[in-house]
């Protein structure tokens, strides 16, 4: 029997390797993915409390604006990866350090 | 309770309009043909666009507080006020971008477009009264922000800016987002209003899943407001950058930010209980830090636009404070420290833009005997600097004074003392560009293009409401007074 | 006579107007300047005399006085206070003695003046300061409370400066005013502290209500500073006296003085300001014996007695000798108010003016008809003087009268007074051993005088002219009046009769009385528990006297003592006449052997005791001692030290510090920024993110990540503190 | 008298007037500027005179008849009133007067005048601000907004190190004024709660009277009195000022930086400010806490008074040294009011009018001698003298010299004595120690100032003092004025104690109730 636990687990579970992948890699796509993987955990979460605790329509709501602005975003984000490849030839995290000094 | 759709939309003009003026906008654009380099009439159109949206506000600031579209948006003073601010803010900036060297000459219409979305979602951010509106929100005016962030496509700074503004954008939205999960969890409804009703019988248990999910909540506004510690993406953005975006982010966001962050204090911790204590003295160490690490970097800066980024995350520290007493007079105080906050920061902007575009970079030197050269700037400047310090008889000192007010009305003497004593370490910082400019001998007499006539008397007509705003601010106050958060009848 | 304020008040105005008309005037018409001055030292002269006349001659009482006063300032506010500063003038015996003697000497001496300056090119300034000094002595004489007595104290202290310093052209001057200045106003500060507690305790300055509160008890039990309060009282307005007499250890200024003009040397140095000391302690006489100072006060004068005395064996300067004797002549003074011969010591003061302004003025008279025609300066040296009867006999002879007067030979005012103080030094020395030493001490500096003086009288005047030269060029004294009258009239006062009485005595006799001296009866100890019965009048009012009785002076030779006792202290009082007859008269004999026969060889001395010798020439290391020793090895380096501390350190590292501090908290904001990611970077031991140390250890990480990570532990540290 | 006056008003803004006009002229009609300020500080000094004539020295407390009120931000219950008493006519007379001196004085400054005069009447009329405002709020306003002229003054036209010096004394007053501000609005707020006041108010006169004594405040879960926190508060805000022992250092490079006039207007007026502060302020307001601070008070003031004498006689800069010494004289006023004794409160506000008098006239002088020699060593750094035979050269002003010199230590018969005498008789009553520590102060006071004097003026004339000419008729025509106040007052001081003492005694006795 599937349970909201069970749920929040999983969703859990998405969160922390999110933010794992974001800390670990050095790919700012594999960067992207991890944000990605974060707003999944999130929007599972909305659903499933939709599905067990509330029965109103605002958790589904939720998760689709979810879906849909992380599409935006990431567009956004590519974009600018994009850019920044143009002029690096390189998509590696450490190479964004000019604004250091 | 709220009213109907067509009511709700007569409520709705102004953000409305601005859709209309930023979809304007880009038709206009498409019909210059792309050598055309100074666009009148696109920015004709810009600016009695937003005159309009700016006149529209001012009269709904009259009309009683309400909540429309099914209570997903509040229309109050409060809100409308900041929406004005966040107006006056983008065209304040969009006229900056079209003096300013720093963006190309291509790109100008498109940074005044992207500038009004970016305001649009400020003004949805600023009303927003439920969690999907507090999102979209956020979401519209950072995809955007990103995008202004690279602006100058060629340069790597200001890409990197932008990367790592998506990227941690990217990541305090996700936190923030579930964070919000977890409330919605609790409270089973993402309607601000029903929350409020939720409050009070909560379960230990609730409790310890909500607290944190508020803290990840906070994440993500903080992130808006540039507060410490989500503020180090602040500084190097704000570099990166070109001036007039720098411009904008340092007022719009930051107005929006604080205005979302002050209704959800005012509206979840309002009453009294182990939230609000939590929610304080976590609002109130974390505006003491934003204050004091603001003001210190502010210190080393070479760059007077780096400079006046650090003092901006100061500034923003300074009006957390007012949402730290949770109260009237707080939230009065916020509004005033904003307006006053604005004029400031628009002149100074404008000041250094148009230096940085003489000599190419915007070092503290280059101001040095500006007096001897454009007097009337200097003084300008001068006048502001003290107002950004807080000197009386200037705006900026009655903004502060209300923020002292507010705190010691309910009796945070430490963060009182903290406030006044950041004071004095901005004075230093702010009164090295008025040394330079007032007391060393001047550089070199070959003149500044930027200080043509027209933008000088802007610049004067930008400085008058700081410096009377500092004697006759009674009228400002009133206005304020009206303008306190809507909870719902 | 009726006390107006016309009879009264002329007599310092007559100075004081001068001095303000000439400030202005003596730089355009310098003859009128002096002329004025002198005119109104010639009006305070004969107001002071009437008074004079008056007391002493008409009223023939000890308790006579005239007391008026008036309000200076106040702070009375209603219901708060009702402080209020008064002032007054205080006539009585004494001042009224002190008066005549005060402006009889500054008269005179200006009228020398006008001789002596002449030629000299502030001849004009000169008599302004003059002027106010006198004004300041005058009004010191006058005045009813300490607080003005402070007041002119200061103002004298201000003019002896500029006067001292009159030759500011010389660097000597300016040393010499400074540090006449600044060692009398160390006794001044403490004269104020007295002040202060009198003020405190008696809620009043004035000398009677002080007398008054003595006799009422007010001071019983009181202490200032752990000890007792009239000690402290005592000791303080002593220690004012120390300083302007120039007692013992601040004596070092007076010799100093001779830096300024002769005529006001003598000034200085007789009439006014160095009696100024001794008259306030005559005056606060009840306040020293209720302090129990006396014996201290007694010791310090006979040690400055001695001191002084053995300083001007050595002394070559003509004006030098006198200035030591002045300052040992002012010892046996304060010796006197010690051993309680009160009357002798006030005496002394008026006698000693007397024949010290004379002596000086004759000095001056001398010096100023040397004039060395190779240096254009005048020669105060003794060794190339010799021989100057011939040509100045007239000063010869005021010369030596004062010199039989201050050796104390009989039939001179010196002996008169001074032979009482040694008498009584004797007595109180025969009642307790503690005043053995006072009395010895005494005695032997009655004999070093006689010795010196006639020592300088014998190498000025007598012998061969040892600069032949610098002689021939000395013209022979012709009669001038402004020269030769004051030196005379002064001379005709150094007699011993004028004060002793016995010849002049049936003057101030009364019917029914016997001889009586005028000076021993008029002049007596105040009797503290009469003076409750004093009071004041308004200042404009005048005074008779009618309205009070007064009991007419007696004079008991016995002291009210029983009738051995009496013989007893007789008995001394006569042996100590003698003994000083025999003294003088051998400190004449050693001087006539050793500088006129010169069957004595003095070098033979010089040799034996050559220690002593540079000991004494160099006046005890006193000066080197305070100067060397106390201001430039003590003060200034200390100060020194104190400014560099100020600014070099204080304020550069305690105030300017606050911005090194900001620089180092950004610096840690930096260093949080860079430094911890690039050591990630680097080897994935951060301190700070050992929690994720795991994965860093694998992946390399970059700036931005570290941004997430700083986040997340935020994040975690919240929820953490709030769970 | 009945009826009613604006005579403050104009006294306030007859500077802010000149202000307009001179900036109206154009840039380089410098003579017509320097006679328009001239002119102006004349008649604001006439209208002060006229003021002095008016006041009734019985009346204890703020004068009805002066009285000016307009409400101006009516939410915070901030008005802009202004009022005159006892103690605040005499430092009215006296700023209006070294005004006009110092006006006078820098008639010969030539670098941009226009804004030179412009920012000196401005700094005028901020300073007559402070003297005269009865609202709490609109006493900050000007007492802060006297920083930025003064700032600029020092700044623009100061010596070789100005920036630095306009910098540091710009930041510690700040600094100071900060505290002042948190402890004001905290006033503010807590005032409503008493029932004697009601409501919330930043009325000066309203808040005084040692209403808040038993408040208490928690700070880090710690219970402090109310009143002592914001004493100490306010107490570092004046102390900053006036200036106290710790908070001293701006002022030495302040005043030798400053020019001439300014250095006059920094320690004869702006030094006073401090200890009106504590007057007006600190003491009616925080009367308990006062008292209970009396004796650290009383030791800073002692600090003050040796420290400064001590640090003054090392100083080989004229200017310093003067700064020094006046270091070490406020040290008396801070003594006196220590004492909280009748004559030592008359004391110290006498001594505040007479240091005022005094030390602008050292400073005068001082900038008269510059103007000759473009140097201020007493010794040069080489070792060589830098001055010589001054007496010789410069009769005139050695007179002068000397008047001022002894002025300022406090000889009888001139003006710096009676307030002395007044400090200390007030200040043995309670502190016996320190009265003859003080006085030992006193002693090295003369010792500095007469050692100066020796060095400099007695002696042969230097080879380079020779071409130094003697006091001109305008130097003589604007130092005589100060002569004459510093003699007469010395002789007869009533004409200021008399409108004071009434308003300074209703203080004490304030202050007793609380000993």
């Amino acid at each position: 029997m599937i349970t909201l636990s069970s749920y929040l687990a999983i969703s859990f579970a998405l969160f922390v390797c999110g933010i794992a992948v974001m800390i670990a890699r050095k790919n700012i796509i594999a960067i992207l993915l991890g944000i990605e993987l974060i707003l999944n955990s999130a929007a599972l979460n909305f659903a499933a409390y939709t599905r067990f605790v509330n029965h109103n329509l605002d958790g589904h709501i939720m998760s689709l604006f979810i879906i849909v602005i992380a599409a935006a975003e990431a567009a956004v984000g590519l974009a600018i990866v994009i850019r920044f490849f143009q002029i690096r030839e390189s998509i590696h995290i450490d190479d964004a350090t000019q604004l250091l000094q | 309770m709220a009213l109907n759709y067509l009511a709700s939309i007569s409520r709705y003009v102004p953000e409305l309009l601005s859709v209309v003026i930023m979809v304007g906008l880009i038709f206009i654009e498409a019909c210059y043909d792309r050598e055309e380099k100074k666009k009148p009439f696109f920015y004709l159109a810009a600016f009695f666009g937003l005159t309009f949206v700016f006149v529209n506000l001012a009269a709904d600031l009259s009309k009683p507080a309400t909540m429309i579209f099914t209570g997903s948006m509040t229309i109050d003073p409060f809100s409308t006020l900041s929406k004005m601010l966040m107006v006056l803010g983008t065209m304040g900036a969009i006229y900056l971008s079209k003096e300013s060297k720093d963006i190309y000459d291509n790109l100008k219409s498109e940074f005044a477009i992207m500038a009004v979305g970016v305001m649009i979602g400020g003004m949805i951010l600023a009303s927003a009264n439920n969690l999907l509106m507090v999102y979209i929100g956020i979401e519209t005016l950072s995809i955007l922000s990103y995008a202004l962030a690279s602006f100058k496509k060629n340069e790597e700074r200001s890409s990197e800016a932008g990367l790592k503004y998506s990227l941690y954008g990217g990541i305090s939205s996700g936190i923030m987002l579930f964070g919000m999960s977890h409330i919605f969890g609790v409270f089973g409804s993402i309607q601000f209003a029903d929350i409020i009703a939720g409050l009070n019988g909560l379960s230990t248990a609730q409790l310890a899943v909500l607290l944190p999910s508020f803290i990840m909540f906070f994440a993500g506004i903080g992130y808006k407001i540039a507060c410490v510690p989500f503020h180090m993406w602040a500084p190097d953005v704000y570099e990166g950058s070109p001036l007039p975006v720098t411009t904008f982010f340092s007022i719009v966001p930051k107005v929006a930010g604080l205005a979302i962050l002050l209704r959800v204090t005012m509206t979840f911790f309002g009453q009294e209980g182990a939230l609000q204590v939590t929610w304080v003295g976590a609002l109130s160490v974390i505006s003491a830090l934003t204050m004091t690490v603001g003001n210190v970097s502010a210190i080393g800066q070479r760059s007077v636009k780096r400079m006046l980024a650090y003092s901006s995350i100061s500034h923003a520290g300074m009006m957390m404070m007012g949402v730290v007493v949770i109260n009237e007079l707080g939230t009065r105080s916020i509004l005033f420290y904003a307006i006053t906050y604005l004029f400031m920061t628009l002149v100074a902007f404008y000041v250094t833009s148009f230096v940085a575009d003489k000599y190419g970079n915007d070092h503290f030197e280059r101001f040095s005997g500006l007096i001897k050269r454009y007097p009337l700037m200097a003084i300008m400047m001068t006048v502001v600097m003290f107002s950004l310090a807080g000197m009386p008889p200037l705006s900026g000192f009655v903004a502060k004074f209300n923020i002292l007010g507010a705190l010691l009305s309910e009796k945070h003497y430490m963060l009182a003392l903290i406030a006044v004593l950041n004071s004095v370490v901005s004075l230093y910082y702010y009164m090295k560009i008025i040394r330079l400019m007032v007391l060393k001998d001047v550089e070199s007499m070959e003149p500044i293009i930027g200080f043509g006539v027209m933008n000088q008397s802007i610049i004067l007509v930008l400085t008058v409401p700081v410096l009377a705003l500092g004697l006759f601010w009674s009228g400002i106050m009133r206005l304020t007074e009206g303008a306190s958060i809507f909870l719902g009848p | 006579m009726e006390y107006t304020l016309g009879s009264i008040l002329p007599i310092v105005l007559g100075p004081f107007l001068a001095f303000a008309v000439n400030v202005f005037l003596v730089k355009r018409w310098t003859k009128l300047g002096v002329f004025l001055s002198c005119f109104g030292m010639f009006v305070s002269l004969f107001y002071s005399f009437r008074i004079f006349k008056d007391f002493v001659f008409g009223k023939y009482s000890t308790d006579y006085y005239v007391h008026k006063v008036f309000t200076w300032f106040d702070l009375k506010a209603a219901g708060i206070s009702d402080f209020a500063v008064d002032m007054g003038i205080y006539l009585d015996n004494m001042s009224a003695v002190m008066l005549f003697m005060v402006a009889g000497c500054a008269f005179l001496i200006h009228i020398f003046s006008t001789y002596y300056m002449a030629e000299d090119k502030r001849f004009g300034r000169f008599f302004v300061y003059l002027s106010l000094f006198t004004t300041g002595m005058l009004g010191l004489v006058l005045s009813d409370n300490l607080l003005s007595v402070f007041i002119f104290w200061e103002l004298m202290g201000f003019c002896s400066y500029s006067l001292i310093g009159f030759y500011y052209e010389k660097e000597g001057a300016g040393n010499a005013s400074m540090k006449a200045f600044m060692t009398t106003r160390i006794g001044d500060v403490f004269f104020l502290v007295g002040i202060l507690a009198i003020w405190t305790t008696v809620g009043s300055v004035r000398f009677t209500d002080i007398y008054a509160a003595i006799s009422s008890g007010a001071f019983d039990g009181l202490t200032a500073v752990g000890i007792p309060l009239a000690t402290f009282a005592a000791f303080s307005i002593f220690m004012g006296t120390i300083g302007k007499s120039a007692q013992f250890p601040l004596q070092v200024w007076l010799p100093d003085a001779m830096w300024g003009p002769t005529p006001c040397s003598a000034l200085i140095h007789a009439a006014t300001m160095v009696a100024a000391g001794v008259y306030l302690s005559l005056r606060m006489y009840p306040l020293m014996e209720l302090g129990g100072i006396t014996t201290f006060i007694a010791y310090i004068g006979a040690i400055t007695a001695f001191g002084a005395a053995t300083i001007a064996l050595v002394q070559t300067d003509i004006k030098a000798v006198l200035a030591y004797s002045t300052i040992s002549q002012l010892g046996y003074m304060v010796l006197g108010i010690g051993v309680g011969a009160y009357n002798a010591a006030f005496m002394h003061l008026i006698t000693h003016a007397v024949f010290k302004a004379c002596l000086f003025l004759s000095a001056g008279s001398v010096i100023h008809s040397l004039h060395d025609h190779h240096t254009h300066a005048h020669v105060q040296e003794m060794p190339r003087m010799g021989g100057l009867r011939k040509k100045m006999p007239l000063t010869f002879l005021a010369m030596l009268c004062c010199t039989f007067a201050i050796a104390g030979f009989p039939l001179f005012s010196g002996f008169v007074s001074k032979d009482r103080i040694l008498g009584d030094a004797l007595v109180m020395a025969s009642h307790s051993k503690a005043y053995w030493i006072p009395a010895f001490l005494g005695f032997t500096a009655a004999l070093l005088t006689a010795f010196y003086m006639f020592r300088m009288m014998f190498l000025t005047f007598f012998g061969e002219p040892r600069d032949k030269d610098l002689y021939d060029h000395t013209h022979v004294e012709k009669l001038s009046w402004n020269r030769n009258v004051p030196l005379l009239i002064l001379t005709v006062f150094t007699l011993g009769a004028w004060y002793s009485g016995n010849f002049f005595g049936a003057w101030v006799k009364v019917p029914g009385v016997e001889h009586k001296e005028w000076f021993a009866t008029l002049i007596e100890k105040p009797h503290v528990e009469k003076f409750k019965a004093y009071k004041s009048l308004p200042f404009g009012s005048v005074d008779t006297g009618a309205d009070r009785v007064f009991e007419e002076s007696h004079y008991d030779p016995d002291h009210g003592m029983s009738k051995e006792e009496a013989h007893h202290v007789h008995l001394i009082h006569n042996i100590g006449a003698w003994a000083s007859i025999v003294i003088a008269l051998s400190g004449w004999f050693i001087a006539f052997m050793m500088y006129s026969k010169r069957s004595w060889n003095p070098g033979r001395w010089v040799n034996t005791f050559s220690g002593w010798y540079r000991a004494l020439q160099n006046k005890y290391y006193f000066d080197d001692l305070y100067v060397k020793g106390v201001l430039q090895r003590g003060l200034l380096p200390f100060n020194n030290l104190l400014a560099r501390f100020d600014m070099g350190v204080y304020d550069k590292y305690a105030i300017d510090g606050w911005e090194a501090v900001n620089r180092f908290f950004y610096r840690i904001a930096r260093w949080v920024d860079n430094v911890i990611v690039d050591s990630i970077g680097v080897d994935g031991t951060g301190a700070s993110v050992r929690f994720f140390n795991v994965i860093l250890r694998t992946f390399q990480n970059g700036k931005i990540q570290f941004y997430f990570i700083v986040f997340l532990f935020v994040m975690v540290g919240y929820i953490w503190k709030l769970v | 008298m009945n009826g009613h006056s604006n005579l403050l008003n104009w006294i306030l803004w007859m500077p802010m007037i000149g202000v307009l006009v001179v900036l109206l002229l154009p840039r380089n009609k410098e003579g017509v500027i320097r006679y328009t300020a001239l002119i102006n500080s004349i008649i604001t000094f006439a209208l002060s005179i006229v003021l002095y004539m008016k006041f009734d020295p019985t009346t204890p407390g703020m004068q009805e008849y002066f009285k000016v009120l307009h409400p101006w931000i009516s939410q915070f219950n901030i008005n802009y009133s202004l009022g005159v008493d006892g103690i605040s006519l005499p430092m009215i007379v006296l700023t209006s007067l070294l005004c006009v001196l110092c006006v006078l004085c820098s008639w010969t400054i030539s670098k941009s005048v226009k804004a030179y005069f412009a920012l000196f009447l401005f700094l005028q009329s901020t300073v007559f601000g402070v003297f005269m405002s009865l609202d709490f709020f609109l006493f900050y306003v000007y007492w802060e907004v006297m920083l930025i002229p003064m700032f600029f003054l020092i700044g623009i036209w100061g010596g070789e190190n100005r920036e630095y010096a306009a910098v540091k004394f710009f930041l510690y007053t700040f600094f100071g004024s900060v505290l002042m501000l948190v402890g004001m609005v905290a006033l503010y707020f807590v005032s409503a709660d008493n029932p004697s006041i009601g409501q919330n108010t930043f009325d000066i006169l309203a808040l005084s009277g040692g209403k808040f004594t038993d408040l208490s405040l928690r700070i880090f879960g710690v219970d402090i009195s109310f009143a002592k926190f914001f004493f100490v508060m306010m107490f570092i805000g004046f102390a900053i000022k006036v200036p106290v022992f710790p908070f001293h250092t701006w002022l030495p490079h302040a005043h030798v930086q400053a020019p001439t006039a300014i250095s006059v207007i920094l320690a004869g007026v702006l030094l006073k400010m401090g200890t009106y502060g504590f007057l007006r302020i600190a003491f009616p307001i925080f009367p308990q806490a006062s008292v209970y601070f009396a004796d650290a008070i009383a030791w800073l003031g002692l600090i003050n008074v040796v420290y400064g004498a001590l640090c003054a006689m090392a100083q080989t800069d004229v200017k310093k040294l003067i700064a020094y010494s006046s270091v070490s004289h406020m040290g008396f006023v801070m003594l006196g009011l220590a004492a909280m004794t009748v004559q030592g409160m008359n004391g110290a506000v006498l001594q505040m009018f007479n240091h005022g008098t005094s030390t602008a006239m050292m400073f005068l002088l001082v900038g008269i001698l510059y103007e000759r020699s473009h140097h201020r060593w007493i010794v040069r750094p080489d070792g060589t003298k830098g001055y010589g035979g001054l007496y010789t050269q410069l009769p005139k002003y050695s007179i002068v010299f000397i008047i001022a010199m002894f002025a300022s230590m406090g000889l009888p018969g001139l003006s710096g004595f009676i307030s002395e005498a007044l400090i200390f008789l007030g200040i043995y009553q309670k502190y016996t120690t320190i009265t003859v520590i003080a006085l030992l102060g006193l002693l090295i006071g003369a010792a500095y100032l007469l050692w100066m004097f020796k060095r400099m003026f007695f002696g042969e004339v230097l080879d380079d003092c020779k071409s130094y000419t003697d006091m001109n008729a305008r130097e003589i025509f604007y130092m005589s004025p100060l002569i004459i106040a510093v003699i007469v007052f010395g002789i007869y001081p009533s004409p200021i104690l008399d409108v004071m003492k009434v308003s300074v005694g209703n203080l004490v006795s304030l202050l007793a109730k609380f000993n």
